[in-house]
Order: C-alpha cells, then structure tokens, then sequence
C-alpha cells in the first residue's frame, strides 16, 4: 500500500494537519501537502478513469505533467473540474471528487467501453456511424459525447475575482530549481531588475529531493539560504505559484499567478492574476520532465515515475508502495530505489534495460544489496485496479516471461526531456540530442524578437545540464552572455561548486519488450488521458496518417490535458520508428500557449459584470435614470429609448412621447452626438473633401447638412456643420459616429491632406446637446431669455451664440423631428442646472422628455433617413434620393471617384421609398423582403427589404421605408411583403415623407 | 503582441494603444483615374511575406499616425518613421538592407 | 501514367480495389478487430509528382482538395494533382472552429453556403468517410436593437431564398441553451437568428475523407511540395517549380486561402487580398452542456462544444498582416470576457490551448472564385474567417469554373471583376463577423 | 476644483474632481511667437514630448507635437487665461478651446498608486521609468487616460468626462482590499 512514512517529508509541517473529503470520505493529511501527496498518504491509488476506455488510473507524476489525476474540486459557485491533484496544494476542508465515471469510481460502468477497446482503436468514429445518416445526430453522437468530457460543468456562476497586472522587468527567470536560483542570484548582484517566478509552491524544483552540497552546504539549507540572500536584494523579487504560461511576439509574456490559497485562507481578494510582462531578456530554467517508458500495463496504478516516487518520499514522506519495483533506461532512478530502500521499504528488484551502466549509482545501489537486473525489460505488469506484480522479460525478445515478481508499485523511468515549450511559442526550434536522449532549443533557430535578436536563454535541465555539478558553469557563461545585452553592467561571479556522482548515460530505448506483440501492443499506453496506445500509433501511420500533425490529429495523442507533456517524445519516438525516420526529421507539433491551462475568468480579469465593457454617460444621466428611463446600448453610450410612465407600456410611452412634442412641447438629451471643431485657414477646403457638398461657402452663422461616404463611396454619417468664424466650423456627427468621424479626419489631415492647415478638436464631451422640439419650444426658449430667436430673427438653420437663461449657450434651429426645433450645447457643466431650467419653465408648455425611439418615429415620419438603419455601408447617398447633397462642381471629395464607377450608376440599384399599407391595421416587421407580384412564394424576384417601420402615432396608421430596386419608377405602384403562412402584406410605394411635406412646422 | 516605438513621442507604445492601419505608401487615386487604376488603390494590396511598410496610429497616446517596416513572417521591426514620408526614407532602408542583404524594394 | 489514365475511365468501385481502399463500415471495423486492425489502407497514396497534369491544384485545404473531388466527380476530370506546401489539411482547414451556416444576407452568398450546406448534410455518405456533420444548430445573438433589425432582415432573405431559420425569443433562447445568461448588465439578449439545420463537422476528417476519395480515382495528392515558382509563355502558365521539381498543367489553380497573395505575386498578379492571423482557443474537455453553436457578434465571440467535450472559442482577427499562424493576445482577451458575459458558468472553466490560422481577407469580405489576369490560372480565396462551412459549395463552383473555364450560377458573383465594378458582395452589412 | 466622491480602501485613496480648468491649445511649437505666447499668459515654457511643466497656478503638459494641455490649478482664472492666449496668439495658426467640461480628474493617493494603475496600464510604471515630471497617456483597462505624478505618494489621472463613472469603479474595484501587492 502507499502510506507516510515517518521519514522523508522536507515541505510537511506535521503539526498542522488538514482535513479534506474525496468521494465523500474524510481524509487527513498536512500543511505542505498536495492534494496528490495527501491521496496517497491515505492509499488511494485509483484515483480517476481514463477519457476513453474507462480504464482504472492512478498518479503517475508530482507535478503539472500529471495526466490521470483529474480532480473536481468544491461546489456551487467553487465548482471546478479537471484541476490535477498533483498541482493543488492542500487546505483544509477542501472537497473532491473523482471524474469520469458512470457509477462509482472503483465500479464503472463506462468500463464496458475497455471490453470493447478492439473495435474502438484510433479513429474508430471516421469508419462508422454513417447509415442511417439520422442516426449520427441523435444516437451516435450523442452516445460518444456523453461518453468523452471528463469532468462536470460547473453550474453556477463563478463568484470570485480576477486580475491583470502589467509588469516590465530587465530579466524574467523561469523556474526556481537548482538553475533558476543560481541564475537569479548571478544576476541580482549585477543590479538589474530581475524576476524570478516558480509555478509550484516550493522553490528547489527536483533539488529539492537531492542529497547533494553547494559549497558544501546540503541543497535543502543550500535553497533556504539562497531564498533569504534574494529577498533582501532590492532589485529582485521572487514569485511562487506563478506559471509563465505564454511567450508572445515583441517580448510579450503571459504569467499566471495562482492565488488560490490565498483566497481560500482569506489573504487575497484575488484568486488568480494575469500577468503581463515585457521584458529585455528570459532566462528559461524550467527543468525537465521524465518520461516514462512503455510496456504492456504500464497505466495501471500504482505505476508512476521515478521521479514521482522520489519526490512523494522526500518531499512529503510518502512510499508509493511497500514493495518498489525499479525500471529504468537511466541512472537517476537509481535515486529513487536507492531512497525507497534507505528508508527501509523494499525494492526487490530495479529492472535496466541498458546493458550496463558507465555511472556511478548502480554500484552504489548493488552494495546496498539491491538486486539489478540489466538488459531486460517488463512484459506485462499485473493487477487490474492496482498493481500486484510484474512479469519480467529480456529486453530484446517478445516478451516471454522470465520471472514474475511481487510488488505493489512501479517506479518507472524512460529518460528526461528539457522543458522547452517556452522556448517554442514564439517560433524557437528544437534538436535532438542523440547522447541525451532529449531535444534541446536549437540555438541557430532561437526565437527572435522584434530587433531580430535572440532574447531567450536556457540553462539547467532545460539546456540539458541533467546533473547539479554541471549546472554552475553553464548558467556563469549564459548570464555572461546575456549581460553583454546590457549597457555596462558588468558580471561579478561567485564560485560556485557543486559535488555530486557521476551519472551514466540514457539509453535510447523507450518500449519493453522491443519485439512487443499486437497484444502487448493493444495495452502499452502512450498518451494515459486518451487512452492511446502503441497499437493506435501502427494502425495511424499504417493509413497514412504519418506526419507527426496527422498522427496528432488522428490519435489525439498529446491533445489532452497536459497536452503531451508526458507522452509527446515517446510518441514520436515510435513514429520515427514506424517509418523509418530519425526523430529529428519527425519533428514534433506545435506547442502553443498556455503552458499549463489558465482559468478563463483570469482571461477576462476585471472585465465582468459592470466593468465588462465601458458605459459612456451624459451629464444628464442620473436625471434620466431617476425618471424611469428604458436604456438603449448605443456605441458604448446608453441613451434613454423612452420614458414610460408606471402605467404604460414602452409603445404607449413613446407614442405620448411622439404626440405630446407634436403638439407642445418635448425635451431629449443630445449630448452624445458627435462635436467637432475644425479650425484653421484651410478648414473650409478641408472639409470640402470630407463632406459630399460644398462647405467652404458656408456663411459664417449657419448651418448646413452634410454627408459623408467613405472611399468607396459609401455613406457612413451625417450631420449638421455649422460655421462659428471665418476659420472655425464645428460638424455634428451621429451619436456612434463621433470618435469614428474624429479618427477619419485626423487620418485624412494627417496622412494625405497634411499641408492644409487646420486643428482637429473632438469636443464631443464638453457639451451638454439638448433638443427642444414642438410647436411650444420657442415658447420656452423665450421665457428662459437672454437671446433673440424670434422667427424673423432667427431662420432654419441659423444658429447664435448668447445665453440662456443668464448660462452660455449655442443655439441651432435645426429639426429632426419635422416640428419647430432648437438645438442647444451648454457646456457640460452647466448641462442639468440648465435642463432643470427648461423643467420648471416648461411645466406650463407641458415638456416631456423623449428618448431616441420618439425621436426615430419623428424623423421616419418625416422621411429623414437613420444612418444604421437606411445605411448599411453599401449605399450610396444618390440611392437615398440625397444626391442634391452631393456636390457635382467640386473637383474632388472623398468617395467622388469610387460614385463614378459603373455599379454604382446602375438603374437596378436599389434606391429610398416609403410604403403606405393597404390595410392599416397591419404592421410591417422589421428587415422585411419586398417583392413584386403575388404569392409570397419563393420564386418572385425579391427588390428589396424594408429599412424602418414604426406605427406613426401622428398618422395613426403603420409607416415605413424601404430599399427598392429602381425605388423611384414604382411610386404608386403596388408591392408585397411575404409574411409566414404564405400570407403577404400589401402596400403601395410612396414618398418617404409621410407627414408635413412642405416642412410648414420646422419652418415656422 | 506587437509593439512599436511611436516616433512622434519616442516611447514604446503597446499594440493595445496602437490601431493598425495596413499597407502604407498608397498612392491616393481620386477622380481622374481609370477603373483599373482605381481599384488598384482601393484594393489591391501587397500583403508580402516579408517586409511590409505600414501604417499604424497612437490611438491611446499622442493621436497621430506613422510608418512602421514589419517583417510579416518574423515580426521583426526595422523602424518607424513619420506618416508624411512619401516613400521609406533612407535609414530605414539601410537598416533593412543591413539585416536581409537579399532585400529587394519593389 | 497509364494507371492513372485508365482509372479516369472506370466505375469508383472497381477503383476502390486497384487503389487498395477498403471500405469503411461497422461490419468492416468489426472483422479488422479480429485481424488486430492489420488491414486496413493507407486513407491516401502518398504521390510523386508526374511531368504533367491537365490540372494543377496549389493547396490540400479543403476548397483544393474538395475542387478535385467535384471534378472528378461531375466532370470525371481525374488527371489531376493537389499540390501542398506542408501536411494536407494543415491550413486553416485543419484549425478552424467548424462552424456549418448558410444564413447570409445577400442573395449571391446565400446560394452558395447552402449549396455547401446541403452537400454537407450527405457527406459522409458520399465519401464513404465520416465527417461528423452535426447539425445542431447555430444561434445568432442579438444584442442591440440595430442587430436585431439587421437579423430580421437576413431572417426574412433568408426565407425568400429557402433558408430555414427563425427568430427566437429570449425567454425561448434560454430553454434551448440554460447555461445562457440572457439577462447581462451591458447587452441583455434581445432574441436570436437561429438556423436549426447549421452545426458543426469534424474539420480534419472533411480534408481526409476528401483526399481518400480522389485519391483512390488516381489524383495525386503531393505533401511537402511548396510551390516556388511559376512559368508562363505568352500570357500562359506552362508549369509551376516546386520544391519536387517542375509539374507541367494546362490549366492551374491557386486554393491557398492565407498565402494566396504569395501565388499572385509568383504568377505577377496582384490581389485584393490581406493576411491577418484569427485565433481560437478550447478549453478543457468537460460533459455536455451546450448542444448548439452561439455567436455573439456584439461583444465578438463564439463558442461551441466539440464531441470530446472542449468549448471551442473564437473570436476577432487582428488587424495587421501577418503569417506566422499566431496572433495578438488581446484577442483572445476580448473573446473570453465576451463569452463569460454570455455564458457566465465558463469562468472556471480553463483554456488549454490557443492557436492562429492566416485568413484572406478581401476588400468586401466576401471570396473570390474567379479567373485572373494569367489566361489559365484560376484563383479560389477570400473565404476569409469563415470558409469551413463553404468547402463543398465552394469545391462544386471551382470545379465548375476550371472544368468550364467560365464560372457558373454560384461563382459568377464572385469575381475578381466586381472590386473594380463597385460590385461588392457585404455580408458585413448584416453582422461584423462572418464565421 | 470640487471633489466629486471619493472612496478610501486600507491602502489607496481615490478622489474624483470635476470643474478644474482645462485649455486645449494647439499650435505649432517651433514658432518662436507661439513660445513667447505661451510664457508670456503661462509662465510656462513647451513642455518636452512625455512631460509635464508645473507652477503654482498652472500645470502645461505635452500631448501631442502639436498640441498642449493647460490645467489651471486655480478656480476662476480659466477664461482671464483662455482669453489672454486667444489675444496673444492672434493671427496664427493655432486653436485655444476650453475643454474644462470634457475631462474628469482623479487623484490616486496611498504607497502602492504604480501597483494600482499597473493593474490596468501597459506602460512601464518602474521608478525609474516613470517619474516626477512625466505625463503620459495611455489606457488603463478600456479607458483611454492620462496621468503624472504629484509626489511620491500620488498621481493624478484624467479621463474623458463621460467615461468617469465607469472608470470610478474601475479605480475602486483596483484598490480593493486583499488585491494590492507591493511590486515597484
Ligand atoms: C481560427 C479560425 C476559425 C475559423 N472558424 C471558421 C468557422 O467557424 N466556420 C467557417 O466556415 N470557417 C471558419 N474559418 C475559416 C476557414 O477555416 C477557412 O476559410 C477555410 O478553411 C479555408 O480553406 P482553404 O482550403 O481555402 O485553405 P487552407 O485550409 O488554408 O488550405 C490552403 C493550403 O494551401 C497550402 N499552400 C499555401 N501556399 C502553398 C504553396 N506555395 N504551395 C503549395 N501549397 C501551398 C497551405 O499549406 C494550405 O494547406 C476559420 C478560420 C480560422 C483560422
Ligand atoms: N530528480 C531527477 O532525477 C532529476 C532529473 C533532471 C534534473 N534533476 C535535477 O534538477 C536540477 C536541475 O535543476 P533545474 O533548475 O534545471 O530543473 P528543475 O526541474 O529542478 O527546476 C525547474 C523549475 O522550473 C519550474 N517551472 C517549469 N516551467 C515553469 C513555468 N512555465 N513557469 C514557472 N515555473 C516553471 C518547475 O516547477 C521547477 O521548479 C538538478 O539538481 C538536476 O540534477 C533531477
Ligand atoms: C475544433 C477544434 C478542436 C480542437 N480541440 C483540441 C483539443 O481538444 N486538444 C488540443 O490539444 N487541441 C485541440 N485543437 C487545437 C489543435 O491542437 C491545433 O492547435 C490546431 O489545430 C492548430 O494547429 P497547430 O497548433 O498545430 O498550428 C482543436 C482545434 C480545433 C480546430
Ligand atoms: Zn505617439
């Protein structure tokens, strides 16, 4: 059984014992602990079933490679699946739960699929499944989609916080292992700023476990002393539970930062952060990751790593089992067998498949009384839900079995591979190292950054330093190297010197036995989440699918999870042998971010909820929202769409809203339509380039309508210019279009026009707009006093600048809504104490506010057209019968030359029409089709589709526009809007000015 | 994530500040060239896999505009320069030609 | 070759034998289990280059390899070879988010995607391979009163031109997705364009059932062969240079998508295309919770559920020309926070893996299957961010074009001639991106 | 200057200020008339590309090669000076707008303001990177800002008017207790 152990255990504090539940079962384990370590103190070796078959699993590794050990955590709004056990750090009161299980963990039923594993190999679901082609969509598919997944949705919302940070440092060092702390601690003394992060909780990385000295000090004091040294410098800083996660273009990384602890105990408001960094240059000491080698029921539990089993004993003071069996290619297993027996637990036997060893751990090992077997591999290992024994075999022959030995656990080692996946994000290549059995970063492909310079360096395990004594040399001569990327910062070395055996070299074997057969073959698993095993890789490259990306894809080897972090090198290890390659010519996919998976709410970071995305808000908000406003979103405003009083509903709100300005008096805020000043000798000439009419002759006073297309002639907006001096004008644009329209002009002045002479200034922010609408407004505005605006005085389209009411104000006598109209701008500051003005004074006219939807019935009602709704960036202002505001004197404006171009000419172009129904008691939906003749049905010819609708309040009959194919020659003709049922409505084209089309009531 | 030294301000200004504005150096064709002229400048774009001379606007610093020389493959950065050069002025050239001697500007 | 002539001329059968193709089946993958699976065929002959073709198809995507399969098919056009540059499938076929729609607004669009749709829905069967449609259903969100007019109107185009979809309220919306948050403080969910017939299929498997079926009439399909060059005589291509030496055709195709600009530039043609890397992400595997694809124009992003049980997560293309199949993380930043929005259940869900494909964007947003400038060389591209759903329909048109040499009722709209028109095809008009 | 509302967490202070005197002032800097203009009504010469100039009365930072944000610490002198520079700019090319309407401005005061804007800025914020006297603009999480350093202890930030609510809670959901580390 796997038990503590009274040794061992450098990161426990046994005084603290913590408490944690898994399936329901309470369970005890230490502060220190990780959740994997603690299931194993406790002999829970089965932990989980396998994605595909089902099979029983159990933690193979200590460490973010973990693949089998997939946990769900908590629950309710703390819901999380597939979090590895051997990646959490234990609290107290934590809840667990197995996955992947139909029934119990221990009796599954999904286990049938394992019975079934010979018909279902790689790929299985391409062959079958077609007939009945039904049946896919509500059989099969189904079946296989509730059979894949691993764990369960969480199914509240997530409650808790998240955070970017924004970081820039000299020197990012990843990984605080051996090499990571001695990198930091070269270049802490150099001044720079440096960052040093480590994803686990601890730092020490596998030295950790070691039994080495630095300097002659044990590693385990070596690494507290070193900790203690750094923290005082002020130039560096150590973070823990933080992943560099991601290596993006122009030396852009990702960090994240596992707060998660933290949070629980009360000490963060944060559970993880997102980190964002720029650097000058990364040091990546990220390690290595063993490997485990393969063989006939090499998943079963109670299999792990030798690496694995090492750590769990001296970090956490637990025996995988009582009864160790060793099997290596290498001679860092050795450590392990070599501890497991100090400790006192029995290591019957250590399986090495080389033939010999030029180190120096196995002679060790054997004068320890630890019985070597070399040349010889395993055959199968026995048990179903745990291991019971394995069955030797020669390394070289089919696997017949020599002996069969009793144990409870398997410690297993196919050789390390450098953690390079860093390296790799930004487009860094790989070699492979024949002697090292492990790819290493490929310094003539290194990634570069955006000087086209190398600015990742590898040291340690990561560079293929696999043992300590080596590690000194090669991070002196790195951080020499990258200090010479520094303006005089010069590089003071301490002796460093590290004493450790030697170790033998890795062999290259990676399957036992090699002449495995199918039937070993259907049990010897590469990737342990997907269940594929050497069998798959044969059927895959068998059908072609060779490349290392097919493969990939056809297999899902390396797509789960861990993505490969345990399984990628032996696959592609028997790929290469599968088709007679070298494994450098196989290459290896793409690895890509995250490096470990991310939480997507850290993505999101503080972005959710009310700070998802930005509301822009007038000065008059909080006025509109105590009024009982409806909101509509516009660009990233919101705008009042109506005021309904508590009695009415949103129709009837605005159709009050409609008639009550019709007829007296209605207010609405404006303030988010765009306001920008052009200013300077050459304004005018400017914006006869900008606009689609002629600007420059504006007299100075007056206002005028404009367009704008854009290069493709297009519209895009509209609105009023006014000219304020001989050199200033000021445009009006549409409440989305004010940054937009801004950004254009700017773009223009400064990118083709920059000779011309004017100052851009978006002001949009600096006024309060209000419209006062209806027959009354003049009314008021007189009452409120200060400046002249009788009718004789003041004509359509002037405007003045004076008071009101004793506050300063510019004045436009501009409508949109058809009725006698005032547009006023108040300087932002004085915008409510103004539109209370116009409140108390115009209770007597009876003012109403309105919102945008009365003000888009006015104006539909009018015919004016909405940008957005009679525009969709495919017409052109000569389709809305605006051509008169289209200037044909002027040489040249923007989108001139793209209106010239045939299309644009065509008579089937579709142009602006109203639409009068025949039976006034329907409604014509929004976005309607029209089409000529009778029928609804398909086969008419579709001319259009309808661009506003509303039910006009001051006609009482439904009103709207539409697009047409040569709108103009069918007024008066009839057409239909098929609806559903094959039923149609009837109408006839019109012009789209339905109301007061001699204009009498803005004019007056 | 890209990032460019605004040369109007000399700082490095993150992409998220930036709004890229595609291939620079277009020569404007306004009423008086031919369709085919026409579309050229509309549409017609290089998109070399190489380096690439393009646009890119301070949108969250100093509001103006400039030129950057990108390579499209490495994202290698050869300088930024005013958006009122004409063509890529000479230093930029050079150090171009200096980094990828088989360069050609075409 | 001889082989490959003879081929053309007789039944698929018969040809399934010559190439060694087995049929696949229950039946089939039950009597390999007793043999250990030792049977089966390579899915696609792994060719050398001959001197000549009739056809020359640059890019084993799925609109190369698709164009192959309909001429062979409709036009029994079997001299034919599918050249490509690295593994077939490995562009951005092989990494999109495989969403299956044909809601479009214009009338030109719509007949092409359901042309491709409907091809979709018989396509395993067709190529003996299968696919995995799944037609579950794609929703489009309406966030704004301006979208929700605008899905009106391609819901009622959408009827007029014998697309299946319908509007559905927000009350209806959450009963068909619960895990939808339709109430959000920012853009509650107005209602939705729901195309119950649109889905999902499994990308790779579409490129390789494909490949496995021209292949066994004797296409060749040629990996690892990067087109580098581009000969022509008088206004004519004679060959192409390749990284396996020169291949002779009468007629070429370029069906590259991201690096169609490259081609052009070889062949002295320019195109009025750009090159920007879109991203995807999936999370973790989990058990079924959304049986339907969402997109959320308004706040950009998308999500479905793959059949392993990741959420597969797409979002907006940046905004520079690039080709290194990575792109910007803030992308992946606006995607996220958008969905959780939308479907706020995903926040502890983690992200496993991210990845960029080159898209070809064009002036219009719209593709292009078109003659060109070079009197023999015939251009498919501009499929842009949303050309999975469209490789049937696509593959159907180009055929049509090549074997024609002139375009038919699908691909006629698409020219390269409307940009100089004034012609444009938007199907932005109707929402910002076109997945 | 009035303060708006403020909101206080264990280590962070944040006030929002309306109604301070702002001028936007464009013209071309190199013009000798335009440099005399400015010290002239300022007191205050151009200010380099990244800073900040500061009197008793008056702050004049660099927005962009053509553009100058006057910021008029004292209530009330805003259009004596608006006018002032109007006369003396006469006749050239330039544009004296009062934008005082436009903008909010906040003042973050509390030891760990660098970690509180990092939270949301991808500019460098290191001590020696962005010190007393530079001015930059920039955005913090989708807010497009601008900010300097009063002292040690604090820092001023500006935003578009219509953007401060949200920005607001933005800055008090950064301040948070339990989410500010010690980092610069
Ligand atoms: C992230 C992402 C998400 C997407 N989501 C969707 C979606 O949900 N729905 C949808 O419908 N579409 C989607 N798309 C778009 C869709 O993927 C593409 O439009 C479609 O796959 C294009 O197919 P293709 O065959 O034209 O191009 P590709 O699949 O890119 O094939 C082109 C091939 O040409 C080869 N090639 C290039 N140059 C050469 C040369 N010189 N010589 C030889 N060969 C060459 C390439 O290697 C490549 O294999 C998405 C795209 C991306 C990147
Ligand atoms: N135990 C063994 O058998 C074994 C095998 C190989 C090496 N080693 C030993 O390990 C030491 C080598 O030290 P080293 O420093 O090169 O490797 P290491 O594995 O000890 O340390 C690497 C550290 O980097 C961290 N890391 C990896 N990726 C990260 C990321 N993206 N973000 C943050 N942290 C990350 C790891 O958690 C680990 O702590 C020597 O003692 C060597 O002998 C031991
Ligand atoms: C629909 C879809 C689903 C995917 N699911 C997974 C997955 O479950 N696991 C995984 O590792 N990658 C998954 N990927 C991503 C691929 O591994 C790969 O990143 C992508 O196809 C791009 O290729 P590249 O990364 O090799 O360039 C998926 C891709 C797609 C398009
Ligand atoms: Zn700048």
């Amino acid at each position: 059984m796997s038990a503590r152990i009274s040794k061992g255990g450098r990161l426990l504090d046994p005084s603290k014992r913590l408490s944690f539940s898994f399936n329901g079962r309470n369970l005890f384990g230490f502060q220190g602990d990780t959740l994997a370590s603690a299931l194993l103190a406790n002999d829970q070796v089965l932990i989980g079933r396998s994605f595909k078959y089902h099979r029983p699993r159990g933690i193979v590794s200590s460490g973010v490679e973990e693949p089998n050990a997939l946990m769900s955590l908590g629950h309710g709004a703390n819901f999380e699946p597939n979090r590895s056990a051997t990646t959490i750090e234990l609290l107290d009161g934590l809840e667990v739960i197995s996955q992947n299980h139909l029934g119990s963990l221990e009796w599954d039923f999904g286990f049938i699929n394992n019975f079934f594993a010979k018909i279902f190999p790689a790929g299985f679901y391409y062959k079958t499944f077609m007939q009945p082609r039904i049946a896919w969509k509500h059989l099969f598919e189904p079946i296989i989609r509730n059979a894949a997944g691993l764990g369960r949705a969480p199914s509240l919302p997530d409650e808790a916080s998240y955070e970017h940070f924004y970081a820039h440092v000299d020197v990012l060092v990843v990984g605080a292992g051996l090499a990571g702390l001695l990198t930091t601690y070269e270049l802490g003394k150099s001044g720079l700023n440096v960052l040093l992060v480590e994803q686990k909780h601890f730092l020490g990385g596998h030295a950790l476990s070691g039994d080495f000295e630095v300097n002659g000090t044990p590693i385990a004091a070596w690494i507290e002393k070193t900790k203690q040294e750094l923290a005082n410098l002020e130039n560096v800083q150590i973070k823990k539970n933080f992943t560099l996660v991601g290596i993006h273009d122009h030396r852009y990384l990702i960090g994240y930062e596992n707060l998660e602890v933290a949070e629980r105990l009360g000490q963060s408001a944060i559970r993880h952060r997102l980190w964002r960094l720029r650097t000058k240059k990364i040091v990546l000491a990220t390690g290595a990751i063993e490997r485990p080698l393969i063989f006939a029921g090499n998943d079963i539990p109670g299999v792990m790593l030798s690496s694995a089993a090492l750590e769990f004993y001296k970090l956490y003071g637990i025996s995988p089992g009582d009864r160790t069996v060793v099997v290596t290619n290498n001679d860092l297993a050795y450590l392990a067998a070599i501890n497991l027996h100090d400790a006192g637990l029995s290591v019957p036997l250590i399986i090495d498949v080389r033939d010999s060893s030029n180190g120096d751990l196995p002679n060790l090992s054997l004068s320890k009384g630890i019985r070597i077997e070399f040349g010889k591999g395993i055959s199968s290992v026995l048990g179903k839900k745990r291991v019971s024994g394995i069955e030797m075999c020669s390394l070289k022959g089919e696997g017949s079995v020599q002996e069969t030995i009793p144990c409870d656990s398997v410690a297993v080692s196919g050789g390390w591979s450098s953690t390079l996946h860093l390296w790799s994000h930004c487009g860094g290549k790989l070699i492979w190292d024949y002697k090292l059995n492990t790819f290493l970063p490929n310094s003539s492909k290194a990634p570069t950054d955006e000087n086209g310079e190398n600015f990742i360096f590898v040291v340690g395990s990561a560079a293929g330093s696999f043992c300590p004594s080596q590690i000194p040399q090669n991070i002196k001569e790195t951080v020499s190297t990258l200090l010479n990327d520094f303006q005089g910062v010069k590089q003071k070395t301490t002796k460093i010197l590290i004493r450790e055996i030697r170790y033998g070299d890795c062999d290259s074997t990676f399957v036992t036995p090699e002449g495995a057969g199918e039937k070993l073959k259907t049990k010897c698993f590469i990737d342990f989440q997907n269940d594929v095993k050497l069998s798959d890789l044969r059927l895959a490259t068998q059908e072609g699918y060779e490349s290392v990306e097919h493969l990939k894809r056809y297999t899902t080897l390396g797509m789960a999870t861990d993505q490969g972090k345990l399984s990628n090198i032996n696959g592609l290890k028997y790929l290469a042998n599968l088709v007679g390659k070298e494994i450098e010519h196989v290459g290896t996919t793409t690895f890509r971010p995250p490096y470990t998976p991310i939480s997507l709410g850290s993505i999101a970071g503080e972005a959710r909820k009310g700070l998802f995305k930005p509301v822009r808000k007038t000065p008059l908000h909080f006025w509109h929202e105590a009024n009982g406003a409806v909101w509509e979103p516009v660009g990233d405003w919101k705008r009042p769409y109506a005021y309904p009083k508590s009695n009415e509903t949103i129709e009837q709100a605005v159709a009050r809203e409609v008639t009550s300005t019709r007829h007296s008096l209605g207010i609405l805020d404006a303030s988010t339509l765009g306001k920008i000043i052009v200013s300077g000798p050459d304004a005018g000439d400017f914006l006869d380039l900008l606009y689609t009419n002629v600007m420059s002759n504006l007299k100075i006073g007056r206002c005028r309508y404009g367009l704008m297309c854009n290069e493709n002639g297009f519209l895009f907006d509209d609105g009023v210019v006014a000219r304020l001096s001989e050199e200033s004008f000021l445009c009006h644009t549409t409440t989305g279009g004010a940054e937009r329209v801004h950004s254009w002009m700017e773009e223009w002045h400064q990118t083709e026009w920059w000779g011309k002479k004017v100052f851009i200034q978006n002001v949009t922010e600096q006024y309060t707009q209000i419209t006062l609408a209806g027959p009354k407004s003049r009314l008021l505005l007189e009452k409120l006093g200060g400046s002249n605006i009788s009718s004789e005085n003041f004509k359509p389209l002037d405007f003045l600048e004076g008071k009101l009411a004793e506050i300063e104000a510019r004045i436009f006598r501009v409508s949109f809504s058809g009725e006698l109209s005032f547009e006023i701008a108040i300087p932002s500051q004085n915008g409510v104490e103004f539109w209370q003005r116009c409140f108390e004074v115009g209770s007597k006219f009876d003012i109403i506010p309105y919102g945008t939807e009365a003000l888009h019935v006015m104006r539909a009602e009018k015919g004016f057209i909405m940008i957005g709704d009679e525009t969709d960036g495919t017409v052109i202002p000569q389709d809305l019968n605006l051509g008169w505001a289209v200037s044909k004197k002027k040489k040249d404006f923007i989108g001139k030359r793209a209106q010239e171009r045939i299309f644009m000419a065509d008579p089937c172009r579709k142009t602006l029409v109203g639409l009068s129904l025949q039976n006034s008691s329907d409604k014509i939906p929004d976005g309607a089709a029209v089409i000529i003749g009778g029928g609804g049905k398909r086969s008419n010819e579709v001319i259009g589709h309808v661009t506003s609708t509303y039910f006009s309040p001051t006609l009482n009959k439904p009103i709207a526009m539409a697009l047409l194919k040569g709108g103009e020659k069918l007024r008066g003709k009839s057409i239909e809007i098929p609806m559903e049922f094959d039923k149609a409505l009837k109408a006839t084209v019109v012009d789209p000015k339905f109301y007061d089309v001699e204009g009498s009531r803005q004019n007056d | 994530m890209l990032r460019f030294i605004c040369p109007i301000c000399n700082l490095p200004a993150d992409e998220t500040e930036l709004t890229p504005g595609g291939e620079a150096h277009i020569q404007r064709k306004g009423p008086g060239s031919s369709d085919s002229e026409f579309y050229e400048y509309l549409f017609e774009r290089k998109n070399p896999l190489g380096i690439h001379f393009e646009r890119w606007l301070h949108s969250y610093g100093c509001g103006k505009w400039f030129h950057a020389a990108r390579c499209t493959k490495t994202m290698e950065v050869f300088g930024t320069y005013k958006a009122q050069e004409v063509k890529p002025p000479r230093h930029i050239i050079d150090n171009i030609k200096k980094k990828r001697p088989n360069w050609k500007n075409e | 070759m001889s082989l490959a002539k003879s081929l053309c001329r007789k039944r698929n059968r018969k040809l399934f034998d010559k190439i060694g193709m087995k049929k696949y089946s229950a039946f089939a993958l039950v009597k390999e289990a007793f043999n250990n699976h030792l049977g089966w065929k390579r899915a696609w002959r792994s060719a050398k280059p001959k001197k000549k073709y009739k056809i020359v198809i640059v890019g084993a995507g799925g609109h190369g390899l698709a164009t192959a399969y309909y001429l062979g098919k409709n036009f029994g056009i079997r001299d034919v070879a599918v050249v490509e540059k690295g593994w077939l499938g490995g562009g951005n076929t092989g990494r999109n988010t495989t969403i299956i729609r044909s809601n479009y607004l214009q009338e030109e669009s719509t007949a092409i995607y359901e042309k491709s749709r409907s091809l979709y829905e018989t396509l395993s069967q067709d190529l003996n391979y299968n696919i995995m449609f799944s037609p579950r259903g794609v929703m489009m969100l309406c966030q704004t009163e301006h979208e929700l007019r605008a899905m009106k109107r391609t819901y009622y185009a959408n009827r007029l031109f014998g697309v299946q979809t319908e509007i559905v309220s927000p009350a209806r919306m959450k009963e068909m997705i619960p895990i939808i948050n339709i109430n959000g403080p920012r853009y509650p969910i107005l209602g939705g364009l729901w195309q119950p017939r649109g889905g999902t299929a499994r990308h790779d498997a579409v490129a390789w059932g494909y490949a496995r079926a021209i292949s066994s009439w004797g296409v060749d399909i040629i990996e690892d062969c990067e087109v580098t060059g581009i000969l022509k005589k008088s206004s004519k291509v004679v060959s192409i240079e390749t990284a396996k030496g020169s291949i002779a055709c009468e007629k070429l195709c370029f069906v590259v998508a991201g690096s169609s600009s490259i081609l052009a530039e070889l062949a002295g043609f320019r195109i009025p295309v750009e090159s920007v890397a879109l991203q995807a992400l999936v999370s973790e595997p989990i058990k079924p919770v959304m049986d339907c694809v969402v997109m959320a124009n308004t706040v950009h992003g998308y999500m479905s559920q793959s059949d392993k049980g990741e959420m597969v997560i797409g979002g907006g293309a940046d905004g520079y020309n690039n080709y290194t199949q990575r792109g910007s993380f803030q992308h992946i930043e606006e995607t996220v926070r958008a969905l959780i929005e939308t479907f706020p259940i995903i926040s502890r869900l983690r992200q496993l893996r991210q990845w960029g494909g080159i898209v070809d964007m064009t002036g219009d947003r719209s593709p292009i299957i078109s003659k060109t400038p070079v009197e023999n060389i015939f251009l498919n591209c501009g499929w842009g961010t949303g050309g999975f759903k469209a490789i049937p329909g696509s593959g159907w048109a180009t055929a049509e074009l090549l074997a024609n040499g002139d375009p038919g009722r699908l691909a006629a709209p698409f020219s390269l001639n409307r940009f100089i028109e004034g012609r444009m095809i938007d199907e932005s008009v109707a929402a910002a991106v076109a997945h | 200057m009035i303060e708006v509302r403020k909101h206080e967490s264990k280590e962070i202070l944040i006030k929002e200020f309306e109604g301070v005197g702002m001028i936007t002032l464009r013209g071309n800097f190199s013009n000798k008339s335009f440099q005399k203009a400015l010290t002239e009504s300022c007191k205050l010469g151009v200010p380099k590309p990244l800073s900040i100039k500061s009197n008793k009365d008056l702050s004049l930072a660099w927005m962009s090669p053509d553009e100058l944000l006057l910021i008029i610490h004292t209530d009330g002198k805003t259009e004596k000076i608006k006018k002032e520079l109007g006369f003396s700019l006469e006749g050239m090319h330039s544009l004296v707008l009062d934008v005082s309407g436009s903008r909010k401005i906040f003042m973050i005061e509390g030891t760990l303001w660098r970690e509180l804007l990092a939270k949301g800025s991808p500019v460098d914020l290191r001590k020696k990177s962005f010190t007393k006297g530079s001015f930059l603009r920039t955005r913090i999480g989708q807010v497009s800002v601008a900010f300097w350093m009063v002292s040690n202890n604090s820092v001023y930030v500006i935003c578009g008017r219509s953007y401060s609510s949200f920005f607001y809670e933005w800055l008090c959901n950064a301040a948070v207790d339990g989410s500010l580390r010690k980092f610069f």
